[in-house]
């Protein structure tokens, strides 16, 4: 208990017991192939989306350029993956090439752009994906063009992405529940008092941004790896919107509420697989009325403090900090 | 569910000045969004003349006569002075009188009419207050709801501001007006209440509350 | 330098297209700040009930226009009481959602019941082409165009000068002030979206005759592109929009010329960021000062 | 008495609906069809499930796991080449064996290392096959020497079909002058097609789907350009001359897969059947759907099991399946054995239909 | 030398000068009143000192261990750094944050360098951060805010949100405090706890204060010495006694007595 907090380890339990209970459904075949494939796409969209709520709902940036990050780290992890001898490390190599270049892009573009206001930052982030994805669809020679490169070996599975949706969370919201993080947020609400409480509205507005890219990117690695195809159509604006929908009926800036998002979005999804074109309309219905009786969201801004709660029922709250 | 205001029972005259005092929280603004419609009350009734004002949406109260210089001001941003004053007299549509009212507000608060055409979003919080308080007159309102409208105010201008109310009730007007300057606005009103968490716990003449010890003491900080 | 000029004309005719979407688009945005995503339905609505009027029910197409512009007033005012109307006092980004998920609901409505095809518009309009200082412009450039440019000056006339034009920048600003004005609130809202959508159903009939092209995921593509138009414009001017559309008209035609017609979408998207970073509120946007 | 259950991994929402949903009504017609004949293996009915994959890549990958827990025996689709790439890895695994309507891209039926995939046959020939056949006509019978090409960027048929083209038009002597590109989705092509107005050519091969190649053929007539115009299989359908009208719809040529006009008693009788179901023409996609259909039904009869491994092999080995869109057999990348038509339109009418070959 | 020191500071917006050639300083603990009709250029004047707005012309400098120094387009977190914190006169609040967590935000500087440390959870970070929770908690007590530190900021009254902006101000350890209207919407009675309160601060800190007000009973009472603008310039300055029987200062300002 000297260098880790209990709440870690509270955390830490939970991650591992998750784990264990996926591990006993899948090997009991309760999860089969198809399950898996929905689990995975749920998870993948809860590293999405726990980026994409620092940015919009810790932040208060309007970013609708989520899919071009995804796009960067699918392209570099499918490029390594294919080229390099052990698939395994391609991926992580190509993740992290990815990373890098979505760090440079964030940065590239957050700085100028982070200080537009609402809608126009969306659209000005929409604008930059759309771009990524132009020019990725002409890279032929690297890239393939529109036809996309297939045949990666797919080297995800559940289990890796398990492993990165809890690290990615654990990480972000670490982040969020820092002093930097509360600086984050107090920028979302009033920008101008902010800084005049000498918080460095630029450098929290891009370090946010660009944890937001970073995680897009390492959820568009992952699932590169996971389908073994990736094609500049699968990235487009919709793409971005798929995760915003996620975060905003789970409830902006409520973590929780992005996990229960993502995993009843996908459920839904499977559920309205047996509805053939009808699917899509039941669909846009669902979304509509979710939004009318929810407005804020499956959870508002309400979060499940694991930790607190183990702590507050152990009762050591105030003697914990040594 | 917050109950922000309990149970009150109060009424206004024709031609008088009404003042609610109390402190913050007590409940006064919820009273006046409730009469000009702004929210509606779980219970209770309000009615204005022959009008029940419950069953009334907001735009229908405007045209029953009643007009709201709300709190925080809430001038339109982004349009000018000059439009502001002329979104106040919105349902009016006598083109000449309207001019002539503009100018009687810019005669009462010059400052507007330099500014006339400048973005209201701009303008300094007593401009604000101001342009609110113009932009109420302009509808020609049998019953004004005034809402702490000497906040931010310069002295010179407060002064301005308690004429222009006893002025206006000289000419027909009835004010229902809500004040932290509590012995200025007592010292004008014809009656008053005193606000507690959502009661009334006493009432009077203007002067009668002013010698109140309980008055003097919570209100007037003395 | 004769192609060039053509060039123009052609990217001043798509220019009017991207204009006439983007004009109703600005004005619901102008009015209650509302991304309507389901602008390029409605527009892709108004299309297809042209197109029933005109090959089904051999309507003229003017008429038809007038006509799938009153169905598409009624459409908008629909949407906008049943699901826009309940979230205006909830975050914008819910009442987005909604708005993209009116959009999903309309595009596949349409499939489900007139099948993903394109179909063909029928062509009414003669082509008459006629030359000017060696340019070939027709009939059809010059009807999109002068509709365009009369609805612009129509709507800004409405905005600027009416009284319910006045009233719609009051609700934009403060719509609970608004109603102490005496405004009625949900008049004006109704009212917006009735003139917004009605544009699109006349601009959608008007695109089906132009291209003679109609399916039911033709919204989307121009529909984002008359959004970058309107906020290139200034998101809630009217002229702002229509410049906006003009040119991005332009830039695309003008990347093809010079060979670069693979880059031409993400120049329009450069454009953006590049004016945007210049003029954070567009063109013609009005910077909303914030007084400290 | 159990069914006998068919897949249909197809794009009925989505950026590929308008060629996945065709496929998915001939399956339709072609099940409905064959239970009105009495069913398959002894009178067995069969139970068609369609699930959309709604163009989406992992969708895609998902349906083919859910058919194939639902006890499928065979699957039809995806369409589009990149929405079924998605598929494959999952339909190897488990050894389902798949037909594929009108995937036409490059090497798709075989594995990275150029192994044909055991369990994945398509009814339509190759892209490269289709450009090679299209740059062959263009030289030899057009004897064009100079051509502009014109592809739609964001689609991998496009360009995989104008690489062919261009590959052997060169190689015959002839040259690509310029090369333009649009999006999917454009309508306004008259920026591209003015750029052409002051070039010498000599035909335009123009790849792509009617949806766009139908207005980029009004657009270039309107403006005056007169040239033969080129295109692949993405042309055949009603619609294109509709968009294009049929005075436009003159000197066009297109590779494709089959020919309704022929008097094949056959392909009449589909175009009865179809018409009368759905109440319009049935294009390529659906001709194409059909015939996938159909072979997976033959060889389930032929297999005389529904055991999976079983109807594989008897889709391999068929021989002369006599269909909508020719008489073929597979090669032994699982590819059909067949010529193109290279068909011609004046005023809107096909004027005539040649078998053409890529050799 | 004084604290701070401002020559010829002018603002313009298009054609309006809304401060117009002002010199003023600042002294160490010094408590300063503000005061000027509506629209006189008092807020546009802090704005000037802490950064929010670019000077058109003029200078502002600080005392700092470097001599003085030139505080034009400084960015407004920098200036706080430096040591000048304010309130605002239309409040802002984080509103959806709690107080405690107000007051935190603007110690953040103190945890200096530990992103690391709290993203991975190390013991410091829980220990600085309870450090810093008891600090917040102290300077709440001062203003009688201690009791409802877990609340939203959005709930409290609009005379608890006054003292909370002081508050989050006093955490960043500024030497200079500057206060837009802090008695605004406040009762007399209220009025007369909050004059008590901004003295015994002074006193506390070690604070040199500026305040804008137009409730007279608090800027005479505990002001030093009084600024007064009209029409952006300064018309005026001196004690509470002399501003008071300036003939300029009634006329613009006070208005005449009745
Ligand atoms: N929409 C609302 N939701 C919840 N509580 C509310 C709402 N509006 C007002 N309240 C609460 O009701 C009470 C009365 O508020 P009101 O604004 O009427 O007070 P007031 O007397 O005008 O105070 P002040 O002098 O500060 O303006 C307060 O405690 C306030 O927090
Ligand atoms: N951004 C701006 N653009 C244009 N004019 C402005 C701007 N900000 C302030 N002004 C004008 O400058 C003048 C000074 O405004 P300021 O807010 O400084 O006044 P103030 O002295 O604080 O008044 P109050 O006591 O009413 O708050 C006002 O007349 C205002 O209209
Ligand atoms: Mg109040
Ligand atoms: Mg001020």
């Amino acid at each position: 208990m000297n260098r880790f907090h209990i709440r870690n380890m509270v955390w830490l339990a939970a991650a591992v017991l998750g784990f264990l209970a996926l591990y006993a459904l899948v090997q009991a075949g309760i999860i089969n192939r198809f399950y898996q494939i929905t689990l995975v796409t749920i998870m993948i969209n809860i590293i999405y989306a726990v980026g994409l709520n620092l940015v919009l709902g810790v932040a208060g940036q309007f970013s609708l350029g989520h899919a071009g990050f995804i796009a960067i780290g699918a392209y570099s992890a499918a490029i390594f993956t294919k080229a390099m001898e052990s698939n395994t490390t391609g991926l992580y190599v190509g993740m992290a090439v990815g990373v890098g270049l979505s760090i440079i892009l964030a940065l590239f573009v957050g700085i100028p752009t982070l200080r537009l206001k609402g809608d126009y930052l969306a659209i000005a982030t929409l604008g930059v994906a759309e771009i990524v994805r132009v020019i990725i669809n002409n890279m032929r020679d690297l890239t393939n063009g529109p036809a996309g490169i297939s045949g990666i070996p797919l080297v995800s599975n559940w289990i890796n992405v398990y492993v990165f949706m809890v690290i990615t969370t654990i990480f972000i919201l670490n982040f969020v529940y820092s002093s930097a993080g509360r600086a984050t947020m107090a920028i979302q609400q009033d920008e101008i008092a902010a800084e005049s409480m000498g918080v460095n509205v630029t450098m929290y507005k891009v370090l946010a941004f660009v944890l937001g890219a970073i995680t897009a990117s390492i959820g568009g690695s992952l699932q590169a790896t996971f389908l073994g195809i990736v094609t500049p159509g699968d990235y487009t604006f919709e793409r971005s919107i798929d995760v915003l929908i996620i975060v905003v009926f789970g409830g902006i800036g409520s973590f929780t509420g992005s996990f229960v998002a993502a995993i009843l979005l996908g459920l839904l999804n499977v559920f309205l697989q047996d509805y053939g074109q009808l699917r899509m309309v039941i669909y846009a219905i669902a979304l509509v009325l979710i939004m009318i009786f929810r407005p804020g969201g499956l959870l508002g801004t309400r979060e499940l403090r694991l930790g607190s709660l183990v702590t507050k029922a152990l009762g050591k709250d105030k003697e914990a900090v040594s | 569910m917050i109950n922000a205001v309990k149970s009150v029972n109060f009424e206004v005259n024709t031609g008088e000045i009404v003042a609610l005092i109390g402190a913050n929280g007590a409940g006064k603004s919820t009273i006046l969004r409730t009469i000009s419609g702004l929210v509606k009350p779980s219970q209770g009734s309000i009615t204005y003349g022959d009008h029940d004002l419950l069953k009334l949406v907001p735009k229908k109260i405007v045209e029953t006569g009643i007009s709201h210089v709300p709190e925080g001001r809430h001038v339109f941003k982004g349009l000018t002075v000059k439009e502001n004053l002329e979104l106040g007299a919105f349902l009016r549509n006598d083109k000449e009188g309207i001019l002539e009212d503009a100018k009687a507000v810019y005669q009462r608060f010059p400052i507007l009419e330099e500014r006339k055409n400048q973005d209201a979003a701009t303008l300094s919080g007593g401009e604000q207050q101001m342009l609110a308080m113009g932009r109420a007159l302009m509808s020609k309102p049998k019953l004004l709801l005034l809402d702490e409208p000497s906040m931010g105010l310069a002295p010179i201008f407060i002064k301005e501001i308690f004429n222009i109310i006893v002025d206006i009730q000289k000419q027909g007007t009835t004010v229902l007006l809500i004040e932290q300057n509590a012995k200025m606005a007592l010292t004008i009103a014809n009656r008053g209440y005193v606000l507690e968490t959502g009661e009334i716990v006493l009432s009077g003449t203007g002067a009668e509350l002013l010698e109140s010890d309980d008055v003097q003491k919570a209100y007037l900080g003395g | 330098m004769q192609l060039f000029m053509q060039q123009l004309v052609n990217g001043i005719s798509l220019g009017s297209i991207y204009a006439l979407i983007a004009l109703g688009y600005t004005m619901v945005y102008g009015t209650i700040r509302l991304i309507n995503f389901a602008h390029g339905d409605i527009y892709m609505v108004g299309a297809f009930f042209g197109y029933f009027l005109v090959s089904v029910l051999n309507v003229n197409v003017f008429l038809a226009m007038l006509l799938a512009g009153v169905f598409c007033a009624i459409l908008g005012v629909v949407i906008e009481k049943v699901a826009y109307k309940p979230l205006r006092k909830s975050t914008r980004v819910a009442a987005l959602i909604t708005a993209i998920g009116v959009s999903y609901f309309l595009q596949n409505v349409m499939i489900y019941f007139l099948g993903p095809e394109v179909r063909a518009f029928p062509s009414t309009i003669p082509v008459m082409p006629f030359r000017v200082f060696g340019i070939v412009i027709n009939m059809k450039q010059v009807f999109v165009f002068v509709t365009t440019v009369i609805l612009m000056i129509v709507l800004n006339a409405i905005v600027k000068h009416t009284k319910m034009g006045k009233a719609m920048r009051a609700v934009a600003v403060d719509s609970e002030a608004a109603e102490l004005m005496g405004i009625d609130v949900n008049r004006v809202i109704s009212f917006t979206f009735a003139l917004g959508s009605a544009l699109a159903g006349v601009a959608g009939v008007l695109v089906g005759v132009y291209y003679n092209s109609i399916s039911a995921t033709m919204g989307t593509t121009p529909g984002l592109k008359a959004f970058v138009a309107a906020v290139v414009g200034g998101v809630g001017s009217i002229p702002g929009a229509m410049i906006g559309g003009y040119l991005i008209g332009l830039l695309e035609t003008i990347v093809t010329f010079m060979g670069g017609s693979m880059y031409k979408d993400a120049a329009v998207y450069a454009l953006l960021i590049v004016i945007l970073l210049i003029k954070p509120s567009g063109l013609f946007g009005k910077n909303v000062k914030e007084k400290v | 008495q159990d069914t006998i259950k068919i897949g249909g991994n197809l794009e009925l929402s989505g950026a590929a609906a308008a060629y996945g949903t065709p496929i998915a009504e001939a399956l339709q017609l072609a099940v409905e069809q064959r239970n009105e004949a009495g069913g398959l293996l002894d009178g067995q009915q069969l139970e068609l499930f369609i699930t959309d994959n709604q163009s989406d890549l992992t969708e895609a990958a998902s349906v083919a796991t859910k058919l194939i827990s639902q006890d499928v025996v065979g699957i039809i689709g995806p369409t589009a080449t990149g929405v079924a790439k998605a598929a494959i890895p999952i339909i190897s695994e488990e050894k389902m064996p798949t037909i594929l309507g009108a995937s036409t891209g490059d090497g798709l039926t075989l594995d990275e290392n150029g192994n044909v995939l055991e369990y994945l046959f398509r009814v339509c020939f190759e892209d490269s096959f289709q450009g090679l056949a299209a740059g062959q006509y263009a030289t030899e019978t057009l004897e064009a020497s100079s051509a502009i090409i014109i592809t739609d960027q964001a689609l991998d048929y496009s360009l995989g079909l104008a690489d062919s083209f261009t590959e052997r038009f060169e190689a015959n002597g002839g040259s690509i002058i310029k090369t333009e590109s649009y999006t999917s989705g454009d309508t306004d092509f008259s920026a591209i097609l003015t750029s052409l107005l002051g070039q010498d050519f000599d035909i335009l091969y123009i790849p792509g789907y009617y949806t766009e190649t139908g207005l980029i053929i009004k657009q270039a007539r309107e403006l005056g350009i007169t040239q033969p115009i080129i295109g692949g299989d993405g042309y055949h359908s009603k619609t294109l001359i509709e968009l294009a009208g049929a005075e436009n719809a003159s000197d066009i040529y297109f590779t494709t897969h089959f020919y309704e006009g022929n008097d094949d008693p056959k392909t009449q009788q589909f175009i009865d059947d179809f018409s009368a179901k759905f109440g319009k023409q049935p294009d390529t996609f659906a001709a194409l759907g059909y015939d996938a259909a159909n072979l997976l039904l033959d060889a389930i009869e032929i297999a005389g099991s529904t055991d999976t491994e079983a109807i594989t092999q008897a889709i391999g080995e068929i021989e002369n399946f006599e269909g909508i869109t020719g008489t073929f057999s597979f090669d032994d990348n699982h590819n059909p054995i067949k010529p193109a038509l290279m068909l011609k339109l004046e005023n809107g009418e096909i004027a005539s239909a040649e078998e053409v070959s890529a050799e | 030398m004084s604290l701070l020191e401002v020559k010829n500071l002018t603002k313009n917006f298009g054609g309006l000068a809304a401060v117009s050639n002002v010199s003023i300083h600042l002294e160490e603990n010094e408590l300063v009143g503000l005061i000027g009709p509506n629209g006189a250029g008092k807020t546009t004047f802090f704005n000037l000192l802490t950064g929010v707005y670019v000077p058109t012309e003029g200078t502002i400098e600080l005392l700092t261990d470097n001599g003085m120094t030139k505080l034009n387009n400084v960015k407004p977190d920098k200036i706080n750094e430096l040591g000048l914190a304010r309130t605002f006169q239309n409040i802002r609040l984080f509103k959806d944050q709690t107080v405690i967590e107000n007051v935190m935000v603007a110690m953040h500087r103190e945890q200096g360098n530990s992103v690391f440390s709290s993203i991975l959870r190390l013991a410091a970070h829980y220990r600085t951060n309870a450090e810093m929770r008891a600090k917040a908690l102290e300077l709440l007590k001062i203003f009688n805010l201690d009791g409802i530190a877990d609340e939203k900021a959005r709930n409290l009254s609009y005379g608890q949100q006054r003292r909370l902006e002081i508050v989050r101000a006093l955490a960043t350890q500024p030497k200079i405090l500057f206060l837009d209207e802090p008695a605004a919407g406040m009762n007399p009675a209220e009025t007369a706890e909050l004059t008590d309160l901004i003295a015994q601060i002074r006193e506390q800190f070690d604070l040199t204060i500026v305040l804008i007000e137009h409730d007279m009973s608090l800027v005479m009472q505990i002001c030093q010495r009084i600024y007064v603008l009209e029409y952006g310039r300064l018309i005026a300055q001196g004690t509470a006694e002399e501003v008071k029987q300036n003939p300029d200062v009634i006329r613009a300002y006070l208005g005449g007595v009745d």
